[in-house]
């Protein structure tokens, strides 16, 4: 990359089971204008607005006329990106690399507690062969999770580890919805959901938005001393069809990190990266998806939860904001992901700041079992 | 002629369940309708112009609206009408539903525009330029649906 | 500008109201072939792909994902966009911007709608604000007969002369295999007795729902020579968006409007040093829901002054064989996949600038056109391609 | 659907309890309409074969999601497989799901077949059940067939 480009500034919500006071303009406001704040830009500058929503999730067709005028839309690029948030941040990125644009708000929004979930993740399903027989999301995550297990060993008590040590470390994260004091018993001793997920197994529902500004380089050393830098960034799709992969890989991921790392020249994740944040809705994804990333061999995963590797202060903190697993909303859970990642590289991280953070990782999926993935590097050098 | 083969059809019937929220600015829209029959915008501080709905960033200036109310008359000009010849599906009543009242763009004498329906339904009588005024649903409980409590706008003599 | 981008591969279904052989996936698999067949491309060299789709036309959430077999995105990144009727023209400005980054050499840019699965008119209706605008029930029909009554107010134009904007796409539409309504009108009259649907819109003066799909493969110039003999240059786009709460969303009675289609033309024209728009540009595909805003667009795309859009159409400017063809494929009035709409439009105008429109190909050269994409509340997604820069 | 309104307690905020009610029918394709017919008829499983990747997949499709090639080899497949793995639905969600809780999801590969296969297992014991376990397709009645994926009452545990 020639140009290269930039996050400027970043924002969130707190994160909250349900923001019934509000609706998506104003949660979506919330986070804007503390961008705007932060940076002196006003609306009236942004060239280019790049959104995430779902018209499912907001019961709106257009979902992107409910957040027009706090992005400044009005006579001005908009596009509405309806897949996880963290791809919004790429297609930005294109945008300013393509010399269209060189200032660019970022936005994402989600009231899960206004709909219902499962319905809405059923009409994602192949209408012919899957919906009819009454499958989510979080169904179809329990089979992969079943396969999971068994195909490599990964036990209860390593995903009910995951789920420990992410709810732990939100409370050192002040817009986190559910910090949590926990242990292993408690998950493993929480209501069976869908066989093997528990209730504390998964994210809690969560309303929350959070918003962007990118520039190009030139551009963003007028706006910050601190820009974080995109250093890589790929996404790639698997097949739907719940029986046309092998539920306990994911290799979509594996291509996604591979082109990524290759693009930010990283050759081994685990030495080379100082702090990453995953998208994790079920506990038994965290390990599923490290080996995706190709931080541990396949099957590995499990082992490597467990270890000091990726504790707060270990060689490769995972999650210091808690997760996905402590409660973000679809589709603003990858956005978010760049956002944690943005602050450990400007150490603006508070009590969660992994020391001298350089390298980071964010990453975001979207879909049935991990269907799309999105992985992101960034950097502050 | 070759007998087409037998294509399949699935259909599905699930609705599904929103809880909306106004939020704190239409809400008070909700709130000055129920509780005192007013139609209120808000007004940007740069431009002065009062929205409905009403929106925390003026679309146009795109400045922050701040917390600024205006109460908007309640008679207005007849600006374009229109009414709706066939039933068409409305995914929020969930059947074929015709509103019996032409829809129209009114022109408030303060100069906001505003859309809603016309009690007058004879399409001969329907013009541009009439001169309405709002019609408001008496009954106190039966209010609290935001601008649905206007039920209609009505033709004035002056 | 960083790369320069060329389209290089144009694949389209036919259209047409219902399609019971093959399923969503299938459908825009038929496009995604025809594109590669186009380009003497395999999958195997397309390096990302995007989408564009109305999620509650269809009741189909993450279509892209339902249909990543079918379409060969397995493997490949890529996403969806969903911006309403201008859906198609972001989701070709995604992909223009993914090849003009260098972040990719070769990019699909897919748009798609099966309009047979759901209520189109019922799912746009579900566009208005639900605890504000509730019961207006008119959906998009609503606001263009709302455009009509404005622009014969302010143009003086009468029910004939969007007569003759429905027979002009006629037979655009009757000479373009892909076209979905291919009537045969012999005369304004048919059109003008064709029943109301919303005063003062008839059923013929509004576009059908229709199940289609259209892909376009993108690369870059390095790429773009080797793949195709006749790259056709994709140099410049603009998106406007506006907000949807002033007087009229698709016409504006009051006269002081500034326009989505203003904003985004006068961009182009300025950054590619057109001054006279009939003179060099020679052609364009717009996106007419209705026959009433054709007119109305000539004047926003500035073909022509204000007030004067319908007398383009009466002194035969814009038909086929005209001075400065309009819709020669027939237009969205008679093939309107919403989601792949927009980038029927720019399939269109690059087969006309490589002279590969067949039946339908207008009568003069036509080495720069201009696609427009309309959508939400009267958005604008806009392009200008060239057959050489 | 009458407009529902309710006021948040002690703020200026109302809640609408909506909904967004639009029917949808889907095509299944020249395809999926021969597998579901096959099915309502001849109590039959169909799979489509790659020629190029020799893969099976089931149910049968048009296009292969290895090579992206266009298959139309058709092959019948055993209404016996081998269970890839299972989920067990605990939750109650009466709209979407066809049978009442607990709902046991597998996916199952059936002899013959090189991919999985989506559907439901009836006749277990939660506690019993467990990957690799052998099962069968158990039809509904050929007078309650009418050419769906639920013709399939689901798949029970064979010895």
């Amino acid at each position: 990359m020639a140009e290269r480009v930039a996050i400027v500034a970043v924002a969130q919500t707190k994160y909250a089971a349900c923001r019934a006071d509000v609706n998506e303009e104003e949660l979506a406001y919330e986070a804007i204008k503390q961008v705007l704040d932060e940076t002196g830009v006003t609306l009236s500058e942004i060239g280019s607005a790049v959104t995430c929503s779902q018209d499912f999730w907001d019961g709106r067709t257009i979902s992107s006329m409910n957040i027009q005028h706090v992005v400044g839309a009005h006579l001005s690029h908009e596009d509405n990106i309806s897949e996880d948030g963290l791809n919004a941040v790429y297609a930005a990125m294109a945008q300013i690399l393509s010399g269209h644009h060189d200032l660019i708000l970022l936005e994402a929004h989600t009231k899960e507690s206004q709909a219902d979930k499962s319905l809405i993740e059923n009409a994602a399903l192949d209408p012919i062969f899957m919906r009819q027989l009454g499958l989510d999301f979080t169904s179809a995550a329990a089979m992969q999770a079943k396969r999971y297990m068994y195909k490599y060993g990964i036990t209860p008590e390593q995903c009910a580890k995951v789920v420990v040590r992410n709810r732990a470390n939100a409370r050192n994260n002040p817009l986190a919805q559910e910090p949590l004091d926990l242990t292993v018993d408690d998950v493993l001793g929480s209501r069976m959901v869908i066989s093997p997920i528990r209730l504390l197994d998964m994210k809690p529902i969560s309303d929350g938005a959070c918003a962007m500004i990118m520039a190009s380089e030139s551009r963003a050393k007028k706006l910050t001393k601190k820009p974080v830098w995109i250093l890589g960034a790929y996404n790639s799709y698997e097949a739907h069809y719940l029986g046309d992969r092998d539920l306990a890989d994911c290799d979509a991921l594996t291509q996604a990190a591979k082109k990524a790392y290759s693009m930010a020249g990283i050759g081994n994740p685990v030495k080379e990266l100082d702090v990453a944040e995953i998208s994790t809705e079920y506990s038994y994804q965290e390990p599923l998806w490290l080996e995706g990333l190709g931080f541990c061999d396949r099957g590995q995963g499990g082992k490597l939860v467990e270890s000091g590797t990726v504790k707060m202060g270990g060689r490769l903190p995972l999650n210091p904001s808690g997760g996905v697993l402590a409660g973000n909303p679809n589709g603003v859970a990858g956005m978010a992901r760049v956002i944690e990642a943005t602050l450990q590289l400007r150490g603006e991280a508070g009590d969660r700041q992994v020391k001298r953070a350089k390298t980071a990782l964010a990453h975001g999926y979207t879909g049935m079992c991990g269907q799309h993935q999105a992985v992101m590097i960034l950097g502050n050098m | 002629m070759a007998k087409e083969p037998e294509y399949i059809r699935i259909a599905y019937k699930a609705p599904r369940p929103y809880d909306w929220s106004t939020g704190k600015y239409l809400g008070k829209v909700y709130a000055e309708a129920k509780e005192n029959k007013k139609l209120v915008g808000n007004r940007c501080p740069k431009c002065q112009y009062i929205w409905l709905p009403p929106t925390p960033v003026c679309p146009k200036c795109k400045v922050d609206m701040g917390w600024d109310w205006a109460e908007l008359p309640q008679t207005g000009t007849v600006y374009q009408y229109t009414y709706l010849v066939y039933p068409l599906w409305d995914p929020h009543y969930g059947e074929k539903w015709a509103n019996p009242y032409p829809s129209a763009t009114i022109l408030l004498d303060n100069g906001t525009f505003y859309r809603h329906f016309l009690e007058e339904k004879d399409r001969e009588k329907l013009k541009e330029g009439m001169r309405v005024q709002a019609v408001w649903k008496e009954d106190y409980n039966e209010r609290g649906q935001g601008v649905q409590d206007i039920l209609y706008f009505r033709t004035i003599e002056e | 500008m960083a790369n320069r981008v060329a389209i290089v591969g144009i694949g389209q279904t036919h259209h047409t109201s219902q399609r019971n052989d093959v399923n969503q996936p299938e459908m825009v698999g038929e496009a995604v072939r025809a594109a590669l067949a186009d380009a003497n491309l395999s999958i195997k060299d397309i390096e990302s792909m995007f989408f564009g789709n109305m999620e509650t036309f269809e009741g189909i959430f993450l279509p892209d994902h339902g249909m990543a077999a079918e379409v060969g995105a397995i493997g490949k990144p890529g996403f969806k966009v969903n911006t309403g009727g201008t859906t198609g023209g972001s989701v070709v400005v995604e992909a223009f911007s993914m090849v003009a980054s260098g972040l990719f050499d070769v990019a699909m840019a897919i748009g798609f709608e099966k309009q047979d699965c759901g209520d189109t008119t019922a799912a746009i209706t579900a566009a208005a604000v639900p605890n504000w605008a509730k019961g207006a029930a008119t959906g998009a029909i609503g606001e263009f007969a709302k455009q009509a009554l404005a622009y014969m107010k302010t143009s003086g134009a009468k029910e004939e002369h969007a007569a003759m904007v429905r027979l002009k796409a006629d037979k655009g539409a009757c000479r373009n295999e892909n076209a979905h309504l291919r009537l045969g009108l012999k005369s304004i009259d048919e059109v003008m007795q064709s029943p109301y649907l919303v005063w003062p819109l008839r059923l013929m003066d509004f576009c059908p729902q229709s199940c289609g799909a259209c892909v376009l493969i993108l690369a870059s110039e390095k790429k773009a020579r080797k793949i195709h003999k006749k790259p056709v240059w994709l140099v410049d786009y603009e998106v406007v968006h506006q907000e949807p709460f002033r007087a009229g969303v698709f016409g504006d009675p009051t006269g002081e409007e500034t326009y989505t289609q203003h904003v985004a033309c006068e961009k182009i024209y300025k950054r590619n040093n057109i001054t006279d728009v009939r003179k060099q540009v020679d052609l364009a595909e717009i996106y007419e829901p209705s026959n009433w805003e054709e007119m109305n667009l000539y004047e926003h795309l500035h073909f022509c002054g204000d007030g004067e859009g319908w007398k383009l159409i009466e002194k035969g400017i814009t038909e086929i064989e005209g001075e400065f063809p309009v819709n020669c494929s027939g237009g969205v009035i008679a093939t309107n996949p919403i989601g792949a709409t927009p980038v029927i439009r720019v399939a269109e105008a690059a087969l006309q600038v490589r002279g590969d429109a067949g039946e339908h190909q207008a009568t003069r050269d036509v080495k720069t056109a201009i696609a427009t994409a309309l959508g939400g509340p009267n958005w604008t997604a806009m392009f200008l391609l060239k057959r050489s820069v | 659907m009458q407009m529902v309104t309710e006021k948040l307690e002690g703020m200026d905020v109302w809640l609408y309890h909506g909904q967004i009610y639009i029917p949808n029918t889907y095509s299944a394709g020249a395809v999926g309409s021969r597998f579901l017919t096959t099915l309502r008829d001849k109590g039959m499983i169909l799979g489509m074969r790659c020629s190029k990747c020799n893969r099976v997949y089931v149910p049968a499709r048009s296009v292969c999601t290895e090579c992206f090639a266009q298959i139309d080899e058709w092959v019948e497949v055993g209404d016996k497989g081998t269970v890839l793995t299972y989920s067990i639905d605990y939750e109650t969600k009466p709209v979407m799901q066809p049978v009442e809780p607990p709902v046991v999801y597998a996916v199952i590969q059936l002899d013959g077949a090189d991919s999985g296969f989506a559907h439901m297992l009836g006749e277990v014991e939660p506690e019993k059940l467990s990957i690799g376990m052998r099962v069968q397709a158990v039809f509904k009645p050929k007078r309650e067939r009418v050419a769906s994926i639920l013709d399939i009452r689901y798949f029970k545990p064979i010895s």
